[in-house]
């Protein structure tokens, strides 16, 4: 049962809309694998009656801490916003199933693309690739200089390049952008973005070791209620499906409908 | 004694606590969080001939207090349903409902017929807000005779008690209760959800891609008490009450109106662990209330003779 | 240019925000915490031909993320709402919607023909919702050959234009909206009141004296958005928008959905400034959406050619 | 305008239900007259939409400070009691008609009779009453001696008596015992409490100087929504009706049905 309290123990501001929050319990004993998400029921008023997912950004295990980044978009994460330290969060967690380590080797090249609110999943995947000697190269993809963050502590695990849509900072333009700039190459490419950023990526490369992780809106989190399905790609019957909160939310490119 | 356990047609159970159908999938996914043979019951998600995929998403939007559905009623089918999902659930000593849904009557009776040999199915709930088809999509659940001709050919071919449940969208609930009794329901389960929209602001277009959807949640609670409360009062049949439950305050509210037992639909995604929560504070707070048997509550709001008062 | 200024029948609006009809008196009361005139417009309390007390207390409860209230049309009657509430509100320089109630429809009648002929009267809202004495209190507006005719007759001898109030009570919102238009209707409002109910644990009765009330206050927005939304495409006359609307979020949301101007009602009583609250924060909120003049986003969640996209 | 923010310096518990929050900010210079009530919107979440009447039990000018005593009876006032120093409440008030002062006269006699959560106002009142010069009795009635609070508060203005139901404090039974039981005489009764106690004291004493404070079920709190009508005694026509929230909370004997 992956269910119970996390404590808030820091808070604070990256950006004008993007918070970090770190949090402790036991629960983080079970945060392992990169790329799985907690559901957070953000306070018991009834007036927010279902979860946030919010993905796993960093985990230390010696200290018991998680570290979550959320861009502060509508009513549940504006009050999330507002909590304090020692404050506890009721969290459901860690779901899904997250980005395969084993599928790359020591001493290969993994890029890491994370288009806004997607970076923050990709940062304990390229820390635990580190760890494992993956050679590890990151872009990161904003829409403009002031929305940009944890630059900094990518650059210290491996080559960090930023693009922004507006051209404020790194190169303008798309993810992609960049890919085709530097001539960036790969053995295994995870990503975790808006649906169009991995639209293209599938594009670009339908034949590679590709690893996307999706977001849908969510009810349960953990596959009782169908509200986050996508189709398969290839079905005929039209009835196939996997759901985002427990198949994924991260699928082998070419699995599932984008 | 065991002093929760309620008595309806088909169902003795335990505890008037049953997950709702649609909230609860075929309950693997909550065997994870608790032993499933605390509760009183399971409604499993609604059953269709074939195998559905349902709405695009986004199915689910969230509103003050509540929340929109749309999720299309996605199901792996009859035939999946009757050898995957039954047998496993068969592991459990608690009655299944099994809630029956489509477009047809025939639909209805086709999938109404094979679910209810099954071993653990000891009711049929049909849902009836679905889309009528052949009456130009117009839901059978709001024009009463078709509600009853639906009742009555699915009645015949149930092997178990068929429970009809009522959509709340309608002028007057009191008139489809009684057309479906007279039909020979065995019972109601009420209510279904209101139909809503949310819409977004910056895409100017229904968050849902269905456009409009159900809505579930405390925000309906009481339009649920009400409709209860009316129909409890002229019907000679139990009620499955629902709509917006989350805590044993909310079980005793609905028992009051007239449930004889209650579903929790909405509030298992907010706290996977509301149903054994449930149950447990009930006996705490039915001693505060100084009732010796949960079912004694029923219809207590309006029971002249009743024994609570 | 005022951007934020809407056009319907009767009622020159500088802004779409009205209070809604019993949730604001006579405006006295607010007028207290804000000038008056910088309201839209304003929907009094239901008139009655004769005075009425109303229901006994309690007559309102709270519900999550609403409340009921079964208030009873309590009102000091046509004489005294001419001769004393209207001419006081002459003062303001603001429509006034002069909202209709009765129990059979020569009631009505007689009220809007005198109410109708005041001053600062701008437009007739009809209070359809109220149960019917001749057809054993039905309401008005569940049926809809019943509405039509209120309407017919009530057209008749208004002098100014007839906005029908519609109760979202029913199985097919549409039908009646059209029922009523076809009569003469001039606009409608909606939504009124979903009927609603609450049950105290421990009195083991109604909370309200009067058992069943009207559930207002954001937990129904859902509701309101879509019938709007479903009504707003197959009419041509306009919709005052109301129904749990609490910010300008909501207003724009429910002109989204097809509302030319709204109501705020149960959300005064919240805050009694949210409607001057709302009309400032609304150029703001049309910057950030990109919109220039208010009117732009009727109906712009559905209007193909619509100019917000 | 009535208001404004509050914000909370105090808030302890008097007995295992009743709390007593003590807040400062300048809607207090407004709250001179004892009976007024607040209505405090209890926090700005959707659930909970209504707010709450609360009456003014004490207000320290100097200090700006105001009081309030409150039961924890259901979801609101629970959460009210959540609420920690320093948090602010949104007050509509001082709101109502309170305790006429100038009927009672130097040296006369006040008999001040308190219910339950119906005794706060009548501190305040007390305390005006005895700066004046009038001579305050009290009659406190609580259910049992647990519930008993603020004896010594009133002792310090003048006799106080205490009735229990269940007579574990004081005088068993109701405050009209302890009225016989004494022989208690006033030149002006003030009451506030339950219903069948001020119905009580009305039969009592149906032609004297007595005010009685009610209670009803609110909407808006300031007269536009009539949720809290009550009739008006002897009206023929059946429709006339005073305001609990505007017209009183408190009226003469005599004057609404109880
Ligand atoms: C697996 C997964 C991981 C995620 N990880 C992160 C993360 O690490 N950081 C981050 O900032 N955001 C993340 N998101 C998106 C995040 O869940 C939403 O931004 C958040 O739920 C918005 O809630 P709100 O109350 O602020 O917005 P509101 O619009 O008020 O939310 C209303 C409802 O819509 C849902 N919703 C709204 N936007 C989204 C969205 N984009 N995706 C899913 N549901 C949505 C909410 O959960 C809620 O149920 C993730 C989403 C998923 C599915
Ligand atoms: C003029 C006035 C002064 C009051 N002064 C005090 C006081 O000083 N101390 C104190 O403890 N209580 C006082 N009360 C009663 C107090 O308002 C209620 O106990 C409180 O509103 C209950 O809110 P709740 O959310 O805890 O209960 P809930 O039952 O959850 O409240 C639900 C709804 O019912 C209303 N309600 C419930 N009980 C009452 C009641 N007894 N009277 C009025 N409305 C009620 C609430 O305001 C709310 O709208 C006063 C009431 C009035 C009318
Ligand atoms: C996601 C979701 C799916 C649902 N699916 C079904 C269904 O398949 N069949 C059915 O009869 N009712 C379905 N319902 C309705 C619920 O069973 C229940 O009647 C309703 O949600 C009110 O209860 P609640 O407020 O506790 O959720 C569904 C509700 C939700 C929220
Ligand atoms: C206390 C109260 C009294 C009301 N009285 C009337 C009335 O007299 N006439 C009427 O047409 N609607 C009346 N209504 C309905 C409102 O005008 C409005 O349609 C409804 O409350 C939905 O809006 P809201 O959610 O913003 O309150 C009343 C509502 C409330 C809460
Ligand atoms: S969110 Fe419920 S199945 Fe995925
Ligand atoms: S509470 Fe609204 S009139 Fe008194």
């Amino acid at each position: 049962m992956n269910k119970g309290l996390l404590t808030i123990t820091k808070q604070r501001a990256l950006t004008s809309h993007v918070m970090e929050i770190t949090c402790e319990g036991p629960l983080t004993k079970k945060m392992t694998e990169p790329g799985q998400f907690l559901h957070l029921r953000i306070d018991a008023t009834d007036d927010l009656l279902l979860r946030r997912p919010i993905s796993i950004c960093d985990v230390d295990q010696k200290q018991g801490q998680v570290k979550m980044l959320y861009r502060v978009e509508g009513k549940g994460t504006a009050r999330l916003a507002e909590k304090l330290e020692g404050m506890d969060i009721d969290v459901l967690g860690p779901l899904g199933n997250g980005f395969p380590l084993e599928v790359t080797k020591e001493g290969e090249t993994a890029l890491l693309i994370g288009g806004g609110v997607g970076v923050p999943p990709l940062y304990y995947l390229s820390k635990q690739l580190k760890a494992k000697g993956v050679k590890v190269i990151h872009i990161l993809g904003f829409q403009s200089e002031k929305d940009v963050f944890y630059k900094e502590e990518f650059t210290e695990l491996g080559p960090t390049y930023v693009s922004t849509v507006d051209g404020s900072h790194g190169t303008k333009g798309f993810v992609t952008d960049v890919i085709h700039h530097e001539g960036l190459t790969f053995d295994t490419l995870y990503s975790c973005g808006p649906t169009p950023m991995l639209q293209a990526l599938s594009t670009l490369y339908p034949d590679r070791r590709v690893f996307l992780s999706l977001e849908e809106r969510m009810g349960c989190g953990i596959g009782a209620c169908f509200a986050c399905v996508c189709h398969v790609v290839g079905d005929e019957t039209g009835t196939s499906y996997r759901k985002v909160c427990t198949d994924g939310p991260v699928f082998p490119v070419g699995e599932v409908v984008l | 004694m065991n002093r929760l356990a309620v008595h309806l047609p088909g169902l003795s159970m335990r505890n008037p606590i049953m997950p709702a159908s649609g909230c609860f999938g075929f309950g693997k996914e909550y065997a994870n969080y608790f032993d499933l043979e605390q509760l009183g019951a399971i409604a499993i998600k609604a059953t269709t001939a074939e195998a559905r995929f349902g709405n695009p998403t986004p199915r689910v939007a969230e509103t003050t207090a509540g929340m929109l559905n749309a999720i299309g009623l996605q199901n792996p089918g009859l035939e999946s349903v009757m050898t995957n999902e039954l047998p496993w659930l068969e592991r459990y000593d608690v009655p299944i409902v099994a809630n029956v849904a489509g477009t047809e009557i025939d639909d209805y009776v086709a999938t109404t017929a094979k679910l209810s040999t099954a071993k653990n199915v000891h009711a049929i709930e049909l849902n009836i807000s679905c889309p009528n088809v052949k009456q130009g999509g117009i839901a059978f659940g709001t024009i009463p005779h078709i509600a009853a001709e639906l009742t009555r050919e699915v009645k015949n071919v149930s092997k178990v008690p068929v429970y009809v449940k009522l959509s709340p969208n309608v002028s007057d609930i009191v008139e489809i209760a009684r057309a479906v009794e007279e039909a020979g329901a065995d019972g109601l389960s009420m209510i279904n959800t209101l139909l809503g929209m949310r819409i977004d602001l910056r895409k100017k277009a229904p968050i849902l891609s269905n456009g409009s959807g159900g809505l579930s949640g405390p925000a309906i609670k009481p339009v649920a008490i009400r409709m209860i409360h009316q129909v409890s009062q002229v019907v000679d049949i139990p009620i499955i009450g629902m709509g917006g439950i989350q805590t044993a305050e909310d079980v005793v509210e609905f028992m009051l109106a007239g449930a004889s037992a209650v579903a929790i639909g909405t509030a298992n995604f907010t706290d996977p662990l509301v149903c054994p929560t449930v149950i447990e504070q009930l006996p705490a707070l039915l001693d505060e209330l100084g009732i010796e048997k949960i079912e004694d509550l029923i219809g207590g709001s309006w029971r002249e003779t009743c024994n609570v008062r």
